[in-house]
């Protein structure tokens, strides 16, 4: 019988993902409009364009997988966000995490992105394609430093599991990772902004150079698919992050602060750079956040 | 520049020479036979490797087309202009193409809105900038712009105020020639 | 039973006869010359048969004029002297025939006279017991051989024979001096009297040592050994073929045999410092000089002189190497294999170099493919003669090296150096020859002879294989199987017509084996480690065997007598039960799958078998390491005490290889990527698993008993880590199907080297499961591929495209490969990973799991490229009419794909067969634990498939609902129907991304996947080809040089014992 | 001992001409000498100083009265019988080089070793 | 051009629906206009300035997009040639409906100050239903803001309905279509 109440507190999850995810979106391109000087779009501006795609009367397909991809890439979403607790042993919040551990958390982080991938590919269209190789070449490079933090932090706590994680890092602000093993959590965060694929690691949708990049040929309800699917990524991954390096969180204000100013941080480092090529990336995620995370993984190494 | 003119005459028979805007820029007419000499010519003893355009001009009154070649020397820094006239009702000449490659693109223009066929180019009849165009040439001065626009595209039946903008343009550009 | 100077006698007046009588014609020539073999073979024959059947107990010995020993010349018959007579005649029956077949250089009666005269030498030479008389008998067969040299009367045959002479008159001067000096000395010719007379302190004396050296180097240089050798090369190359193999496949053999028996009388005592210096150095110039050869004759003259060696090599072993027991006993069958195998092999490929007429090797592209019983008898003799099991080569070969007493470990080190360095000739005029693109070439002439000969060697290999059974008292069921496997493959093989026929009675075979195997209660029982990899291996080549039918027709009628050879040798390695037997299987498996790799490509197939070679000796040399003075034969288990950390090493370097692992995985790309479609998903999914094994079996009865344990496996999981990455790297940029596939391949085989050195029970387990789990996905993929191969007839991808449409069921299979192979949680992929790294994490090894789990991320990058390039984008208009891969091939993707996932959401499916095998090696526990029924829990962390699987594909029908209820109209547009900057494209080919897809990450990453290895490789081989080349030039083909290369070995000899080195 | 020496001499002499001399007739001219040589050496083994011939005529036989030879009077018989043979085969090596020679005369008209290196490596 | 391997040849179905809560999504629609900015003429220089910081068109949910799959609307940016409008048949066409056209200059009201020119088509909405017009030559951003303006008005109130009319009289769009498009080289219809 808990099984259903799980479920029904993951749909709650699943939606509360959603609502937050959409408004930080809303939020950063408010404070992208502000750091350009405009005024910008309002903060809820992600909902209506939700809610016009959605609404659209039409769409194309262009075959089986195609069609398929943004369930995919939804699924990979909710998939992400509910692996990982938001609070870890609360029956509502710590989620699914039950079912696996990180290492299941890092594999199932690539299956909405393999399924986009498959879709973008099928639609036929060149841009389409094109991105996706970028996305896994950025991708080989942003998982080197970030799965030296991660297995730094594994073997430093002795775990895999994201619950005992959060709980060895209980007990004041210095027991977070991001201060207990500040160099690896320098990489690990480094990782994440090209994790989130914004600036200066936006190759992948490069819009205006590839069209829009993976999602070219979607339109309609497979957009808002997609649409959905990354928003609740996006708060998945912010969660993850703040499981690893910011202590989790044992309350929901908590978890809304941490996991805002993470995203905060994204946003801001995003508007002041320029875009790399996927080369540059790649070079500079195997050069300096490898080495400065490697530090603290030599410290855990010879402990 | 004038020396490079008398040199010119010496050789071949100049029908008219004039003085451009700029001290470097002349302007001659040939006949049209002579033309591939002329260009050749200058091509190999006087420095004007860069054929900059090729141009036409419909003198309906005279019933002639005038072709332009524009040549431009990166050595003097000059510009030469070889004119000829052709027959307007018999709109053929040469291609220049074995002396300047670069005139594929422009004949294909001239061939395209004027109607003169450059015989020897073979892209000639390839489409320019109109995609499927099958009446007149529409650069031609016989062609009645206005009448073929309102019969193909139709005219707005509304209360914009139609001027006669080619009247307008004539009247503003005799004015400015007159200062 | 007939008295041999009858022969010798008999032989004589024919040949005198036929001198004077000749003018009687043509026919009486050759019918008095065939009578005289047919007369001389059958009574040489009858006496090798008295002593085969023990009807003569002793050995015959003729008086000569009735006078006793040692006052009268006495021929003496034992029964290595019978038996070798019977191989001289027989080859010299053969050569004749292929002689006067061919057209025999004019005048016929003086040649027929002097092959006579040659035989006659010959067997006096091997019959006889007086050294002068021996002398005589050499000189008779010199002469005779001058003679037969020269008779091709042309430039090269004059050229040869006239620097034979003067060589051969140097040496028969030794001869006789020694002969006559020993008379001196000993006041005897008799060698029996002699060998009664001196002992070994005489030869403190220094007289005798001067006599014996003298009559020994005079026979040393009848011997071709390595200083002294520039003349017999001259010959191979220059003669007449027939005359070369009756000399190279015959006489030789009776100087050898009078070489060894001499100096077994004379009680030589630095016999065995002679012999390994100069045999040593003869076998492994004359096979490395042979790398460069271009001439077909002169290349097997360089391989005879090299036989030569290793024969004296091993004479000195059995006269002086203190062998005892098994060990002399092996030594004997050594030698004796050694001479039948070089008789029978090389003379046949004289033959046929004789009869295919061309010269240079590059001229011999297509004499193998394009006659196909000429092929048969070619490859025969070239397998027999490279030493591939079963042949008698092979059998000579293992014997040699384990009759070496094990202080002498550095002989068997090059003995196998050049042994490898054989094959790397050999294979690649096999190579040449088996290419197909040559225009249609045909051979002149009969090839009885050669049929003769390859039927003797058939037989030969039957009498190696039991002899090898019944001496090292191996276990009958390893013969029994090897015979079982070897019908089999013949069975399937002669029903050749029908390729449909072949593929159902090699199923059948495999499934009645199977079944027979399961119904063995014993089997069944004892499930350990090796009915673990025995099912692995059957279940793998049911699956892929049954994937061949559609491929079948374009196979060669050997496709399936190989592939079952392959697969019963893998079945025979997983059931071995000492190292020798593991050996024999394992070189079995490596040479069939070099036959069938060839059937694909040649060049890769030669780089395989050179690294498998490689591979296999360095086993054997390890092996021997092994091995103590009484047990030459080690046992797994017993194989704990004293071994050596380089036994390990060498060992391993045999799995290393088929496992591909860096830096030994050149072979892999073009081997899997170019072998038959129907062949690489066995070599991907089960071969390379034989590496698995093998590696499972060193660690765990190996590694732990020597020192350094820890350093070697950490090393260990370093190798397979960077293989991981790096060869996941290289695949990224492979534009061919099977060539990812096949990085991809030895990138997971890195995967499980890393379980496998963890030496923990997870580690076994997440490597056990891994090779499971391979064996189904890259089965799988390979399997799609074979099957989109043969409806595109290409594996370039970028020629692919959009086949989604087309194949929709093999794309829905390889997407299931691909996202287990990627280790995307639903499917079965992740499991082994989650293990690997939860043993990894157990172990607190960081930087391998760092590197493992980026390796994974690496791979994300092709298997997307895999999908793309072959599925998705635009479909081209000439694969618009393409169908679905054939119907078995769907079959067997999809029942993969299911496989998956219920593996994926069952995973104890293959882990409660690897827990029992685990349990056999030694642990008590597999490493992990259940937790209710399906949740796994390591020490760090837990894992719940079942739920995972629930969980995924719940959500996915959710979102699916979802999606359906809110909607839009939803129309499916054609292929170009796509927002192309409101232009129309005009073709499919101009809007698919296809070509080059990592290209930006080529920049980033150029000097990672730099073909250094490769290039390294390649520098090296090219590198020892400029200095065999330069080196070779040693033998300058100037008379002088090589009367003084005599001069100065003698000097050399007498120079070393002079200082006392002895 | 001087016959040791002498034989010894010639072996090296034809060695000498062996390694030596680019003309095919003289080296086997060399081969001859070698074998001389060896033939001489063969025969100092047997010889005693002081003794006769090993040959038994019919006078000695009935002279003596009785088929026994008083084989100290004679040197060894043996190497003399050996030395026959060896004569006999040096004598057909010759011949057969010789001709060989000849043969390769008519082939390349040249009887000098340069001309014959075709076969090498 | 017209084979059926490479497009899908079938004519749009005409479009009925009556949608519960019309007017929240018709709001919502026009609080969110993705735009495809296709250059045909010189307005395109005129779209630039409008997204960026000075007029700054997202305050609106104005945003550009780079593909006319995921577009609401087709700027068509003055001049239209009938090379040129091939095209634009071809990008509007593949937009998603709802879309809206929004002609920008006084080239696509009547043809402008090239009304008698042999080459410009004069009156657009016969070939592309248009929206709204934004008149000037060039009108700048404020007045393209007030066009916008003028559309999100029309939406809202369910009036923006030119693509229903594209469909429901699409034989007569394309007879004047092929009109003046002589060789007509691209699909039935451009999915």
């Amino acid at each position: 019988m808990w099984i259903w109440y799980k479920v029904l507190y993951a749909l709650i999850v699943v939606i509360g993902g959603l609502a937050y995810g959409l408004l930080l979106g809303g939020i950063s391109r408010k404070i992208t409009a502000r750091l350009q000087g405009r005024r910008g779009p309002s903060v809820f501006q992600n909902y209506i364009d939700l809610i016009k795609l959605i609404r659209k009367r039409t769409a194309i397909s262009h075959g089986v997988m195609f069609f398929l991809a943004p369930m995919f890439r939804l699924l990979g979403g909710i998939g992400v966000l509910l692996l990982v607790p938001i609070i870890a042993n609360n029956t509502a919040l710590s989620n699914f995490s039950f079912g696996g551990d990180l290492i299941v958390v890092l594999y199932f982080m690539v299956f909405g992105c393999l399924g986009m991938a498959l879709g973008a590919a099928d639609s036929g269209h060149p841009h389409s394609a094109l991105a996706p190789t970028r996305g896994l070449a950025q991708m080989a490079g942003y998982e080197l430093p970030f799965l030296l933090s991660v297995i730094g932090l594994a073997i430093a706590h002795n775990t895999v599991s994201l619950s005992n994680l959060v709980a060895a890092q209980q007990g004041g602000i210095l027991h977070w990772n991001l201060f207990q093993y500040p160099f690896l959590s320098i990489a690990g965060l480094i990782a994440m902004l090209g994790m989130y694929m914004a600036y200066p690691f936006s190759v992948v949708m490069a819009p205006q150079e590839i069209a829009v990049g993976p999602p070219t040929e979607y339109s309609s309800t497979f957009l808002s698919f997609m649409f959905t699917g990354r928003s609740i990524f996006g708060v998945g991954k912010y969660v993850l992050f703040m499981d690893l390096f910011l202590g989790g969180a044992t309350n929901l204000v908590e978890a809304f602060v941490k996991t805002f100013v993470l995203f905060l941080f994204v946003v801001f480092i995003s508007n002041v750079f320029p875009r790399y090529r996927t080369e540059q990336a790649v070079r500079f995620f195997w050069t300096y956040p490898l080495v400065i995370g490697l530090i603290d993984f030599i410290r855990i190494f010879i402990k | 520049m004038e020396d490079l003119i008398k040199r010119i005459e010496s050789i071949f028979k100049v029908l008219k020479k004039e003085r451009g805007k700029r001290d470097n820029l002349w302007i001659i007419e040939v006949e049209k036979d002579s033309l591939h000499a002329v260009l050749s010519y200058l091509k190999d003893n006087e420095s004007f490797k860069h054929l900059a355009l090729v141009s036409c001009v419909d003198w309906i009154e005279n019933n002639k087309f005038q072709l332009s070649y524009i040549l431009w020397s990166y050595q003097k820094r000059q510009n030469l202009i070889v004119k000829i006239f052709i027959d307007r009702d018999k709109p053929e000449f040469k291609t220049v193409l074995n002396l300047f490659p670069q005139a594929e693109i422009y004949e294909r223009e001239i061939r395209e809105l004027y109607g003169v066929s450059f015989e020897g180019n073979p892209t000639q009849n390839e489409d320019f900038v109109l995609e499927d165009w099958e009446e007149m040439p529409p650069m031609r001065r016989d062609f009645d712009t206005l009448k073929y626009s309102q019969e193909k595209y139709g005219d707005r039946d509304s209360e914009v105020q139609k001027t006669n903008i080619r009247k307008i343009i004539s009247d503003f550009t005799d004015e400015w020639r007159r200062k | 039973m007939v008295n041999p100077v009858v022969i010798i006698a008999v032989t004589l007046i024919a040949a005198f006869s036929i001198g004077i009588f000749q003018f009687l014609g043509k026919k009486f020539v050759r019918g008095v010359f065939w009578l005289t073999i047919l007369f001389d073979f059958t009574a040489i024959l009858s006496i090798a048969y008295g002593f085969l059947t023990k009807v003569i107990k002793a050995p015959i010995m003729v008086k000569i004029g009735g006078f006793p020993p040692p006052i009268g010349i006495n021929l003496y018959v034992d029964q290595l002297s019978a038996y070798l007579g019977v191989v001289v005649f027989f080859i010299g029956a053969m050569a004749a025939y292929h002689w006067i077949n061919r057209g025999i250089d004019d005048p016929e009666p003086k040649a027929l006279v002097l092959m006579l005269l040659l035989l006659l030498g010959s067997t006096g030479m091997i019959f006889t017991q007086d050294f002068f008389n021996l002398f005589v008998f050499i000189e008779i067969t010199s002469i005779a051989s001058y003679g037969l040299v020269a008779s091709k009367l042309d430039g090269f045959s004059l050229e040869a024979a006239f620097k034979y002479i003067v060589v051969g008159s140097i040496s028969s001067t030794f001869v006789l001096l020694g002969a006559v000096l020993l008379y001196k000395f000993a006041g005897s010719l008799n060698m029996l009297d002699i060998s009664n007379h001196i002992n070994k302190s005489m030869y403190s004396g220094g007289m005798l040592i001067i006599i014996s050296i003298m009559f020994l180097f005079g026979l040393l240089i009848e011997l071709e050994v390595f200083p002294m050798n520039g003349w017999a090369l001259d010959i191979y190359q220059g003669a007449n073929p027939a005359v070369v193999a009756i000399l190279a496949g015959g006489i030789v053999k009776g100087f050898y045999l009078v070489f060894v028996r001499s100096a077994n009388y004379l009680k030589f005592p630095y016999l065995l410092k002679i012999g390994i210096i100069f045999g040593l150095a003869t076998y492994l110039v004359s096979q490395f000089f042979a790398w460069k050869q271009k001439d077909i004759r002169r290349l097997f003259g360089y391989s005879s002189v090299g036989q030569l060696g290793l024969l004296i090599l091993a004479g000195a072993f059995y006269i002086n190497g203190n062998l005892t027991g098994f060990a002399k006993k092996y030594m004997l069958f050594a030698i004796i294999f050694f001479v039948l195998n070089h008789s029978f092999s090389k003379s046949t490929l004289f033959f046929l170099a004789d009869l295919f007429g061309k010269r240079n090797i590059e001229e011999w592209k297509g004499a193998i493919s394009q006659n196909k019983f000429f092929g048969f008898l070619f490859s025969s003799s070239v397998l027999s003669m490279a030493g591939a099991p079963p042949f008698l080569g092979f059998w000579a070969k293992l014997f040699f090296i384990l009759a070496i007493p094990r202080q002498y470990f550095y002989i068997v080190v090059l003995v196998l150096i050049g042994a490898a360095a054989e094959i790397l000739y050999y294979f690649n005029l096999y190579r040449i020859a088996s290419e197909n693109d040559g225009e249609v070439l045909d051979y002149k002439g009969s090839i009885i002879p050669s049929l003769f000969n390859v039927l003797v060697l058939l037989g030969l290999a039957v009498l190696g294989a039991y002899k090898f059974f019944t001496i090292t008292g191996m276990e009958i069921q390893n013969a029994k199987f090897l015979a079982f496997i070897t019908v089999s493959a013949i069975a399937v093989l002669i029903i050749g017509i029908s390729r449909i026929a072949q593929w159902i009675l090699a199923l059948g075979m495999l499934i009645s084996f199977s079944y027979h195997l399961i119904r063995n209660q014993n089997f069944v029982s004892v499930f350990n480690i090796q009915s673990f990899f025995v099912i692995l291996v059957l279940v793998g080549a049911v699956i892929f065997l049954f994937a061949t039918y559609p491929l079948s027709k374009k196979y060669s009628a050997s496709f399936y007598p190989l592939f079952i050879f392959t697969v019963f040798s893998m079945v025979g390695i997983s059931v071995a039960s000492n190292w020798i037997s593991l050996f024999i299987f394992w070189e079995l498996m490596s040479w069939s799958s070099y036959l069938l790799i060839n059937q694909g490509s040649k060049k890769p197939a030669w780089i395989y078998l050179v690294m498998s070679a490689i591979g296999g000796y360095s086993m054997l040399a390890g092996i021997k390491l092994l091995s103590t003075g009484s047990n030459l034969i080690p046992v797994f288990k017993a194989s704990a005490i004293a071994a050596p950390v380089w036994a390990a090493i060498l060992i391993f370097t045999a799995f290393l290889v088929k496992m591909g692992t860096a830096p030994l995985h050149i072979w892999a790309r073009d081997a899997y990527g170019e072998s038959p479609d129907g062949f690489t998903p066995l070599l991907s999914g089960v071969l390379s698993k034989m590496g698995v094994f093998g590696a499972i079996l060193t660690i765990v009865y190996l590694i732990p008993h020597i020192s350094h344990s820890n350093i070697i496996l950490y090393g260990l999981a370093w190798f397979g880590a960077l293989t991981a990455l790096f060869m996941a790297l290289l695949a990224v940029f492979q534009e061919d199907v099977k060539k990812i596939l096949a990085y991809s391949s030895i990138s997971q085989v890195g995967y499980i080297l890393i379980g496998i050195a963890l030496a923990t029970s997870l580690g076994y387990s997440a490597a056990l499961y891994h090779t499971v789990n391979h064996l189904i996905f890259k089965g799988l993929l390979f399997v799609a591929a074979a099957g989109i191969i043969y409806r595109t007839g290409t594996s370039y991808l970028p020629e692919m495209g959009g086949l989604i449409r087309r194949m929709p069921f093999t794309f829905l299979a390889f997407l299931m490969g691909i996202i287990t192979l990627a280790g995307i949680p639903p499917l079965s992929g992740f499991a082994g990973k989650w293990l690997l790294y939860s043993a990894l994490l157990e172990k607190r090894w960081m930087f391998i799991l760092l590197i493992a789990m980026f390796a994974s991320i690496v791979a994300f990058m092709y298997c997307y490229k895999l999908l793309h390039a072959i599925f998705l984008g635009q479909l081209r208009d000439k694969y618009r009419d393409t169908k679905e891969v054939p119907l078995p091939i769907v079959i067997i993707e999809l029942i993969l794909a299911g496989l998956t996932m219920a593996v994926g959401m069952k995973p104890s499916l293959i882990l409660r067969f690897s827990d029992k095998a685990i349990k056999t090696l030694g642990f008590s526990n597999p490493g992990y634990a259940y937790e209710g029924a399906h949740r796994i829990v390591s020490k760090f962390g837990y894992w719940n498939a079942y739920f995972m699987a629930v969980f995924a594909i719940g959500s996915f029908i959710i979102a699916l609902v979802l999606f359906f209820l809110v909607k839009a109209k939803i129309r499916k547009v054609g292929q170009l129907d796509i927002g192309y900057a409101g232009e129309v494209p005009d073709s499919p080919e101009s809007v698919h991304f296809g070509y080059d897809l990592y290209a930006h990450m080529r920049r980033a990453v150029r000097v990672f996947i730099y073909p250094h290895v490769e290039n390294s490789y390649r520098r090296i081989y090219q590198g020892l080809m400029a200095f065999v080349d330069y080196t070779r030039r040693f033998y300058t083909g100037d008379l002088n040089t090589y009367a003084l290369w005599v001069i100065i070995t003698l000097s050399f000899i007498f120079y070393i014992l002079y200082k006392g080195v002895f | 001992m001087v016959f040791f020496a002498a034989s010894l001499l010639l072996i090296f002499i034809g060695l000498y001409a062996a390694l030596v001399k680019r003309n095919l007739i003289k080296i086997i001219i060399g081969l001859s000498i070698m074998d001389t040589g060896v033939n001489m050496l063969i025969i100092s083994l047997g010889f005693v100083k002081g003794r006769t011939a090993p040959i038994i005529s019919l006078k000695d036989l009935f002279k003596k009265g009785s088929l026994l030879v008083d084989v100290s009077k004679v040197v060894d018989p043996l190497p003399q019988a050996l030395v026959l043979t060896a004569i006999v085969i040096g004598v057909a090596v010759t011949a057969m080089a010789l001709s060989v020679v000849i043969r390769m005369y008519s082939v390349k008209k040249s009887i000098e070793i340069d001309d014959f290196k075709e076969l090498k490596w | 051009m017209k084979d059926n391997k490479y497009f899908l040849d079938d004519k749009p179905d005409k479009i009925s629906y009556s949608e519960v809560w019309q007017k929240f999504f018709n709001w919502a629609r026009a609080k969110s206009l993705w735009v495809v900015a296709y250059g045909t003429g010189c307005g395109s220089i005129e779209i630039p300035p409008m997204v960026t910081s000075r007029f700054d068109a997202e305050r609106f949910g104005v945003s550009t997009v780079g593909t006319p799959r995921q577009a609401d609307v087709l700027i068509i940016s003055g001049y239209l040639a009938v090379k040129t409008l091939k095209r634009v048949i071809r990008v509007y066409e593949q937009m998603q409906s709802p879309k809206y056209v929004v002609g920008l200059g006084a080239c696509t009201v009547n043809g402008g100050m090239y009304y008698d020119s042999y080459n410009t088509v004069n009156l657009v909405e016969l070939y592309i239903p248009i929206d709204v017009y934004v008149a000037g030559c060039m009108p700048r951003p404020e007045a393209i803001l007030a066009g916008f303006a003028q559309l999100m008005k029309k939406i809202k109130e369910g009036r923006a309905d030119g693509w229903k009319h594209y469909l429901d009289n699409f034989e007569q769009y394309r007879k004047n279509q092929e009109k003046i498009i002589k060789n007509w080289k691209i699909p039935n219809y451009n999915w």
